[in-house]
């Protein structure tokens, strides 16, 4: 939510009319704030993890091996054959790291996808048009995000039925609230530049200013807000799965990774550890670099 | 002002009545028959058929919202089908603990987050800067759970500082409350930060400089009561979220709150429960959210009603 | 305010002959205030509280005023970029205001807006083509991008820019050169008239001189009709024919350019006159100092608006408006002073 | 006479991606005592830098490079910053360009006018209260004993800049710096603004940096005038000789330009072109490219300012 | 019963083990020696001196649902009523054998239906003493519809007129009868029932103070235990803490030995262990019907060497299996299930769950007395042959496999590892098997439908019999709500249906035999393990010992000097 919030007003920030041109402005945003780098660093590896994941792999990641289990039926630690170690059911973790994150990446993207899309359809609607449809959808983005996120998807997906898809479906339908919120600010503010202004005086039609002008502003905002999102929505995975209700087995993903790996941290802590790192340079990669195209997108934070 | 906070309790009426609709829609949707759970396997189909009729499951839906709203309206929020409690009963005897823990929490948050988001700040754009901002979005990547399980294992019992879990005075939300505060806080200091920047660039800071005010005063005196601004309404949609059950982290610590209440409603799907605690909380954000605006009246002198 | 329009109509019916370009007759711009539990209007904002003008083919009309005085909101009404509460809007003798929005967007070809901020008002994701080429693809004037380019070319060699640099960006330009694309952009579709609101506020005064002198040759060349808002008396005079001075909403004083400075009747008029700071050093000062701060239009003092600063106020002008009456020919001026 | 300040040769510069770029570029003028100075020019020309090197409130990527700004016996070049802090608001005071935004919205007027005298003179209470109100009505505000505990947003544009001229008055400045005090502000309130100012240093024997780029409030306000151009003094001297007999072909299409009210003329004088940007400055005269009178020699060299006669430079070969 | 394997954080699921019968179970205390094939071993703890005084500090997973002996069913609350009440009968130590309670000592008629209850000299903690009504209050409340409670079957229609109480139509219970003013009680049944008295040993049956029964509502009853139990509840804190102190007017001398037990809630398994570890428990597995030690602490308990010493076991008796719907899908054929059986590891099963458990080759578990076979026929026996499992589906029309479901619940971590290990060797022969795991409402209310293709799930006995096993979930008219399976065999029904009314002993015996080996032939089921139940013990808390019947030692354990 505060990345929201600190989205809000990084948009109000890009509101701005920009001093400089922004592709020229890439290599002092580098400059100026070079933890963009990583982040792209870090994105662009869980991209290519997840493409060539089948190809990287060292085992099937689903296969039980029945020398991956310790004679008392415990998880190895990190050795020679499973470089990682083996979860307690004597699979691969490194194979899972891989594949996991396919799967995670999934989830925080087409979730990401889902809220993109209601949220900024319904936040354009409510800010180009207002009136009474504004009224009924800011009334709907207030009760979004009145519910409790977790215990809500929670129970979304108890009541869908527990898989990848209806996880996706559950994170991105009730993360639109936000996103909504941001574009119709967004829509607002652009609705009464002067260029609008002289676009209405020129003769275009409410069609052409909300694509051609209108639409084209609020994609950064939304770019940022959704790169922020896909890291934010791995980590809700995560959280559900923690909870029991994430990614269906045996399919792997970080979360349930975890979830799995947290039940023996005291005594296993690799199966904690190894998910746990990869989770957390992802998400972090993605927050560093939707934290850059803020600033990119922000005309009065490069000088 | 009497007006204003008349249609603004309005607003958050409709979005309780909201809130309380597709909570509803949702437990009518979940797979489990409420009769079944409460009478167990052993009961014959007579009987389940029964005790259906005289919850008046059967009848249609609107009808069945409609006594779920009168019931809400007159405080019922249903009855537990495990915990054989009223749920409000059930909320109230975890609400001091969650409001402890949530209190502590948030004030982690603050308390790390705080200075951290002035100290960013004022280094905007030096290698410090930098540094907070990685070590806060750190925070930020992990899974609160991996948190709380390493300083429940490092902290309290390694080092033997806290109690390990369980429920009880303060020492028992130390942990469980900096872990939040770490995972939380910087939201914080980012949203302090940036909204600190734009403050300390501002004219009227700049006059205060030409008063001869030292750094401390510009931004303690000056800067900060504008800048906590949106911080506030972060604060309270946090705060909000808090008291209505710190899900991950009471499960965690084995902390008995209203979050750990629900979790296990849900592994249990004892729906009454997870639509109490669910209204429950939002009721918080709700009223958090209204007192923050009545707040900015206060912070900025601006703002009338 | 019926005189008001009576009179106005009756300069127009004098002129019947030479059909006025643009009619503007009592218009009105009120901003609802909402208040209470239903959010009940409770009053209005008189942004523009009956405002009357006419202005001829290739004329300049200047509207001048203190900020607040209306003279923004007048001009886009004028334009319906701001719908108005009332009044007629006559447009080569056609109520602009009764149109539909179809028709409305074709008549928009002719009146064309030039903007205060030069930053504000250019689309900062286009180029100057993007921008110069929006009108043609609206109004479909052309139908190859051939065409469109050459129009536009032509357009930066009318507004003296390099047409080499019609592929920059806006942010590219100065702020003058900036103005200059406005103006091209309005002048794309060839309109009769052009609303120019503060054209030259935010621009330094070596750079506004250029300007006015280029809106003074558009209009030799191409026969435009200008509304020219400005609080700068100066800039205001030196471009206007006549000039109509707005004060809280309403019109207090319209006479050819040249007689406002000679002879100002209204005390508001001569107020701002005397304000105005005269870069020489050695010059006389009479200067009237206006006491206390505009009144809101939300509650406009009774009577003429102006009289609690007024240094002649008698006591009728707290109780009754005064008329708009023409003192001397073309020269009218709504005050007790005169009547 | 004698000088209050002194600004030697100062430049200033910003960090920018391609390293520091001279924003004021060997500045150097005086303010006598009881001297109002105007400093003119269009927007870029380094004015308000030079306002805000003096008082060493500069953003953080801007830095004093050189020269030095002697006021009174110190060179607050020199300074620490803790001495500076009681240099500012209490020997100099600064007023702003926008009244709008200069005042903390979040504070009482009383408050913000009472703060330098607390930083300053340890005053504070009931005195500070009443010293408060008493520069209230110094500055023309009616009802000031209410106005003292009113928040900055009830007041209008021009009651707002009269606080701010309360504020710089608080400790008896020796030095006004009023950067463009009244460009924000509709010609009706300037008038009134500018009328309060005169009076005020009249009584106070305070000298005045006046900055602006109207010529209009230079020639009614000022003893004297530096006009700047692009980050350098092209012309300074005494404000009849300026205004009679410009010399600096910039100085001279800067008056012209104005559109004037006893003169009806088809067409305005104005000077081509635009001027260079900060990153790209020529190396000989910065005015050439826009000059008519410009030789190769100007665009190869900076011609220096020269005398013109006894208190009166400009920078031009044509002198 | 049906049970989910966690029982932790639930209320109504039932997963009492119920009325181990006299022989059944084996039990891993101190001095028990086991009759499972492979029971593990307990460390010795008795010997010393009892010592008394002193508290324990117990962590409870859960809340106490029920403190009412009539609504207690679940483990939680079964346990803690027996800290607040007795019975007329109990069991002895670790044992299985039934010994007299709050009855001083009993007699049974002749013809086994007549039961006379001469009542010990106690006093609930009001000073009230026991009389006869005090427990003719309880079967009525137990009768009574309003109470829904789970002992009403077990005594309806056995005790003669409960039928006619239960369903309004007398006032009274005519087969309860209070005699010798109040010091005997004297039950009369409708028939022989050999398995009553263990029924009188379950919590519903306590003795209650009828004064305060009818002084008190239901729900305040149910929070607020009035009974005669070795520990009273002295105070507690919803949801945190229960403070449990000793009755010094318990009507056993002697004990207990505890001045307090302190259960405090605490759901973290995490945190669970290293309260353990920190010694501030004395247990870690509290609460005998439920899962002991919890399954993430298990491994690091027995992989040290010093706490796997402290770690008793108990074979339960129960099965864990795999159901194959005999009625839709591809598992409608029985060469597909006979496939599926050689497909399954059951070591490999046993591993995952670290060995807490035995593989299972058949229904009836090993530690049930009677109807476990040694050695089953060969038609009804199956090893782990994946490649024989690929050979028999391709036989059974399925060269490739064939897509299927497995249902399990949520509530135990173990339930969704062990599926993920079965999806893995169904993979390996070429089944793929989606898993749908739910909560455990949501399951059942799935699985009592019959359409589950295939599902994860145990059985405890609620009677140490086997016709508890068989009958119940291989009966066709069970179908479909116990016999999920939806298994039908008329010749099974012949066999199940003739031992139901057959005298105890070697035929009836062999009838089940006969059953269970057509069952298996049939492979309804893929029975894989026997669950054991363990718990970390301090080793300063002496005197404790495990029964299979859940019936704790908190009254008999004592602390040692440490």
């Amino acid at each position: 939510m505060a990345t929201v919030m600190e989205t809000q007003n990084g948009i109000k920030q890009t509101l701005a009319y920009p001093q400089k041109k922004p592709a020229p402005r890439v290599w002092r945003l580098l400059k100026a704030y070079p933890l963009v780098f990583l982040g792209g660093i870090l994105v662009l590896g869980l991209i290519f993890v997840a493409v060539f994941a089948p190809q990287l792999q060292h085992f099937n990641p689903n296969q039980q091996f029945q020398n991956g289990l310790s004679a008392m039926g415990g998880p190895l630690p990190p050795n020679s054959t499973f470089v990682f170690g083996t979860d307690d059911l004597g699979r691969d973790i490194f194979s899972r790291v891989l594949f996991g994150a396919r799967v995670s990446l999934e989830v925080g993207v087409f979730s990401s996808i889902i809220s993109l899309f209601i949220g900024t359809s319904l936040g354009i609607i409510s800010g180009y048009f207002g009136k009474f449809v504004d009224t009924v959808i800011m009334r709907l983005t207030d009760i979004m995000l009145a519910f409790p996120l977790i215990l809500f998807v929670v129970a979304l997906v108890a009541s869908l039925g527990q898989s990848i898809t209806n996880l996706f479906i559950a994170i991105g339908v009730l993360g639109w609230a936000v996103t909504a919120r941001v574009v119709r600010a967004q829509v607002l503010s652009v609705k009464e530049y002067e260029y609008v202004q002289a676009a209405k005086a020129l003769g275009a039609s409410n069609w052409r200013i909300l694509t051609k002008i209108i639409f084209p502003n609020i994609i950064p905002p939304v770019i940022v807000l959704t790169t922020l999102s896909i890291g934010n929505n791995m980590l809700l995975e995560s959280t559900l799965s923690y909870l029991g209700i994430g990614v269906a087995p045996p399919n792997a993903s970080w979360g349930n990774m975890l979830a799995e790996g947290q039940q023996v941290f005291q005594y296993a802590p690799w199966l904690l550890y190894y998910p746990g790192l990869a989770l957390l340079l992802a998400v972090l990669g993605f927050n560093l670099l939707g934290d850059g195209l803020r600033e990119a997108f922000n005309p009065r934070r490069v000088r | 002002m009497i007006s204003y906070i008349i249609r603004r309790l309005g607003g958050s009426v409709i979005v309780l009545f909201g809130i309380a609709l597709i909570t509803f829609i949702l437990a009518y949707a979940v797979p489990s028959d409420p009769a079944r759970m409460i009478l167990g396997q052993h009961a014959t189909l007579q009987q389940v058929d029964a005790l259906r009729k005289q919850m008046g499951l059967d009848e249609p839906f609107i009808q069945q919202f409609g006594n779920y709203l009168m019931n809400i309206i007159h405080g019922n929020l249903g009855f537990s089908f495990l915990q054989n409690l009223p749920v409000a009963t059930l909320i109230g005897q975890r609400l001091p603990a969650t409001f402890q823990l949530a209190l502590v929490a948030w004030l982690m948050e603050l308390i790390i987050g705080l200075p951290i988001g002035v100290f960013m700040a004022l280094k905007d754009r030096k290698m410090t800067d930098h540094v907070f901002n990685l070590v806060s979005l750190i925070g930020i990547s992990l899974p609160t759970f991996f948190v709380g399980l390493e300083l429940m294992y490092w902290v309290a019992y390694r080092a033997n500082l806290f109690p390990v879990g369980g429920t009880g005075g303060l020492s028992f939300v130390i942990l469980p409350g900096l872990t939040y505060g770490i995972t939380g806080a910087a939201y914080y200091s980012r949203l302090l930060k940036s909204s600190m920047v734009d403050v300390l660039n501002s004219d009227y800071i700049r006059t205060a400089r030409a008063k001869g005010a030292a750094p401390l005063r510009v931004i303690m005196g000056h800067a900060f009561r504008n800048a906590i601004i949106p911080v506030i309404t972060y604060g309270a949609t946090d705060i909000g979220a808090l008291f209505g059950g710190i899900v991950v982290i009471e499960d965690v610590f084995g902390y008995s709150g209203i979050g750990q209440m629900a979790v296990q409603a849900i592994n249990n799907l004892d729906t009454p429960i997870i639509m109490g605690t669910v209204l429950f909380a939002a009721v918080f954000v709700v009223a958090f959210n209204f007192i923050v605006d009545l707040l900015y009246g206060l912070i900025d002198p601006r703002i009338t009603y | 305010m019926a005189d008001v329009q009576t009179v106005e109509q009756g300069k127009i019916a004098a002129d019947k002959e030479k059909m006025p370009l643009l009619v503007v007759r009592d218009l009105k711009k009120h901003f609802p205030i909402k208040r209470g539990l239903i959010q009940r209007t409770v009053g209005h904002v008189r942004a523009v509280d009956g405002v009357s003008l006419s202005v001829d083919t290739g004329e300049t009309f200047g509207l001048v005023g203190e900020s607040g005085c209306g003279k923004s909101t007048t001009g886009r009404s004028i334009l319906r970029l701001i719908e108005p509460t009332a009044g007629e809007i006559l447009f080569e003798g056609r109520d602009i205001r009764k149109m539909g929005s179809a028709e409305m967007r074709r008549m928009r070809r002719k009146m064309q807006i030039v903007f205060q901020d030069p930053y504000a008002s250019l689309n900062p994701r286009y180029t100057v083509r993007q921008v110069l080429e929006e009108p043609m693809l609206i109004h479909n004037l052309f139908s190859t991008a051939a065409e469109r380019k050459k129009r536009a070319s032509q357009l930066m060699e009318i507004v003296g820019l390099s047409p080499s640099r019609l592929d920059r960006y806006p942010h590219e330009f100065s702020g003058g050169q900036r103005q200059r694309i406005g103006i091209a952009r309005a002048l794309a579709v060839d309109p009769k008239l052009i609303i120019a609101d503060e054209p030259v506020s935010a621009l330094d005064v070596s750079v506004q001189s250029q300007v006015l002198n280029l809106l003074d040759d558009l209009q030799k060349e191409l026969g435009l009709a200008y509304v020219f808002i400005a609080h700068d008396l100066s800039v205001v005079k030196h471009i206007s024919d006549r000039i109509g001075v707005m004060y809280l909403g309403r019109m207090v004083e319209l006479s050819p350019a040249d007689a406002l400075y000679s002879e100002p009747l209204h005390p508001y008029s001569q107020a701002l006159l005397s304000a105005v700071p005269v870069p020489d050093p050695e010059a006389k000062r009479d200067r009237i100092i206006l006491q206390g701060d505009l009144p809101s239009p939300s509650k406009p003092p009774t009577g003429c608006p102006f009289h609690p600063r007024c240094k002649d106020a008698k006591d009728i002008c707290k109780t009754v408006v005064p008329t708009w009456e023409e003192i001397r020919p073309d020269h009218f001026v709504a005050c007790h002073l005169y009547s | 006479m004698s000088t209050i300040l002194s600004v030697e040769h100062l430049t200033t510069s910003f960090g920018t991606t391609s390293g520091y770029v001279p924003a004021i570029d060997d500045v150097s003028f005086h303010i006598d005592k009881g001297e109002t100075l105007g400093i003119v020019g269009e927007s870029g020309c380094g004015k308000s830098v030079t306002s805000l090197s003096i008082m060493k409130l500069l953003t953080a990527n801007g830095k004093i490079q050189s020269g030095s700004i002697q006021f009174e016996d110190r060179d607050l070049v020199k300074l620490s910053e803790a001495d500076m802090r009681k240099v500012r608001g209490n020997d100099i005071a600064m007023i702003f360009q926008e009244p709008m935004t200069s005042l903390n919205p979040v504070h009482k007027i009383g408050k913000q006018i009472t703060e330098s005298l607390r930083i300053h003179k340890g005053m504070r209470g009931p005195a500070a209260r009443a010293r408060a109100i008493e520069l209230l009505n110094l500055v023309g505000i009616p009802r000031a004993a209410e106005i003292v505990d009113e928040y900055p947003h009830r007041l209008s544009g021009g009651m707002r800049q009269r606080v701010m001229i309360a504020i710089a008055m608080a400790c008896d400045p020796k030095l006004l710096i009023a950067d463009e005090p009244t460009t924000a502000l509709d010609v009706t309130i300037q008038a009134q603004i500018l009328d309060l100012m005169r009076k005020l240093k009249a009584e106070r024997q305070m000298a005045m940096m006046l900055i602006t780029h109207d010529l209009g409030v230079v020639a009614e306000m000022c003893d004297r005038v530096v006009v700047m151009y692009a980050g350098k003094v092209v012309e300074q001297g005494n404000v009849r000789d300026i205004f009679r007999n410009p010399t600096h072909p910039y100085t001279i299409g800067l008056l012209n330009s104005i559109p004037k009210l006893d003169e009806r003329k088809t067409r305005l004088d104005s000077i081509p072109g635009a001027v260079p940007s900060i990153e790209n400055m020529p190396a000989g005269c910065r005015f050439a490219a826009r000059c008519e009178h410009a030789t190769q020699r100007c665009a190869d060299a900076d011609p220096g300012l020269r005398d013109v006669s006894g208190d009166y430079q400009a920078r031009c070969v044509l002198v | 019963m049906k049970i989910n394997k966690k029982t932790r954080l639930l209320g109504v699921v039932a997963s009492v083990t119920l009325l181990g019968a006299a022989l059944a179970g084996c039990s891993t205390q101190p001095s028990a020696t086991s009759q499972a094939p492979t029971t593990p071993t307990a460390p010795a703890t008795t010997g010393a001196q009892p010592v008394y005084g002193g508290t324990l500090n117990l962590d409870l997973a859960g809340a106490f649902p029920h403190l009412d002996p009539v609504k207690a069913y679940d483990t939680t609350s079964y346990e803690a009523v027996l800290q607040f009440y007795n019975q007329l009968v109990t069991y002895k130590g670790a044992t299985n054998t039934i010994i007299p309670s709050l009855a001083s000592r009993y007699t049974i008629s002749p013809n086994g239906k007549v039961y006379t209850f001469y009542l010990a000299n106690a006093k609930f903690w009001n000073g009230h003493p026991v009389t006869a009504q005090s427990f003719i209050t309880e079967f009525e409340r137990v009768l009574n519809p309003v109470n829904s409670s789970g002992g009403q079957g077990f005594i309806d229609p056995f005790i003669a007129g409960s039928n006619a109480y239960y369903s309004g139509h007398a006032k009274t219970i005519s087969g309860l009868k209070s005699l010798n003013g109040g010091k005997t009680l004297q039950i009369t049944l409708t028939q022989r029932d050999p398995v009553f008295l263990y029924v009188l040993a379950m919590p519903f049956f306590s003795a209650v103070d009828p004064t305060y029964i009818a002084g008190h509502s239901e729900s305040y009853i149910d929070h607020n235990p009035m009974g005669t139990g070795p520990f009273y509840l002295a105070s507690y804190q919803p949801n945190q803490q229960w403070v449990l102190k000793k009755n010094p007017h318990y009507f056993q001398k002697g004990i207990p030995y505890l001045n307090e037990i302190v259960f405090t809630n605490n759901s973290s398994p995490s945190a669970e262990l290293l309260h353990y570890k920190q010694g501030l428990t004395g247990l870690l597995g509290y609460n005998i019907g439920g899962n002991g030690i919890p399954s993430q602490d298990y491994l690091p308990i027995v992989m040290s060497p010093t706490y796997s010493k402290q770690v008793y076991k108990v074979v339960q008796v129960a099965t864990q299996y795999i159901g194959l719907n005999n009625k839709v899908g591809p598992t409608a054929n029985v060469k597909v299930r006979r496939a599926l059986e050689y497909a399954i590891n059951k070591n490999y099963l046993v591993k995952v769950l670290g060995g807490r458990a035995l593989p299972a080759n058949q229904i009836i578990p090993p530690s049930m007395p009677s109807g476990y076979e040694a050695k089953l026929p060969a038609n009804a026996t199956y090893s782990y042959n994946p490649a024989l499992a690929k050979k028999l589906l391709a036989q059974a029309g399925y060269p490739h496999g064939f897509t299927t479901t497995i249902y399990c619940d949520n509530s135990n971590p173990d339930d969704l590892r062990i599926t993920e290990a079965v999806q893995s060797m169904l993979k390996a022969v070429g089944v793929t098997a989606n898993i749908n795991q739910s909560s455990w409402g949501t399951f059942l209310t799935n699985n009592e439908t019959g359409n589950q293709p295939m599902f994860n799930l145990a059985w405890v006995e609620d009677f140490p019999d086997p016709s508890d096993f068989l009958n119940t979930l291989f009966n066709s008219n069970q179908r479909p709500v116990n016999n999920s399976t939806m298994y039908s065999n008329p010749a099974v029904d012949k066999l199940l249906n003739t031992a139901a009314n057959m005298p105890a002993g070697t035929a009836r015996d062999n009838l089940y035999k006969q059953a269970q080996n057509i069952i298996m032939s049939q492979a309804a089921w893929i029975p894989y393990a026997y669950p054991v139940f363990t718990a970390a013990v301090q080793p300063w808390l002496k005197g404790y010992y495990l029964n299979p019947n859940q019936v704790d030692p908190l009254q008999y354990v004592w602390i040692a000097k440490h």
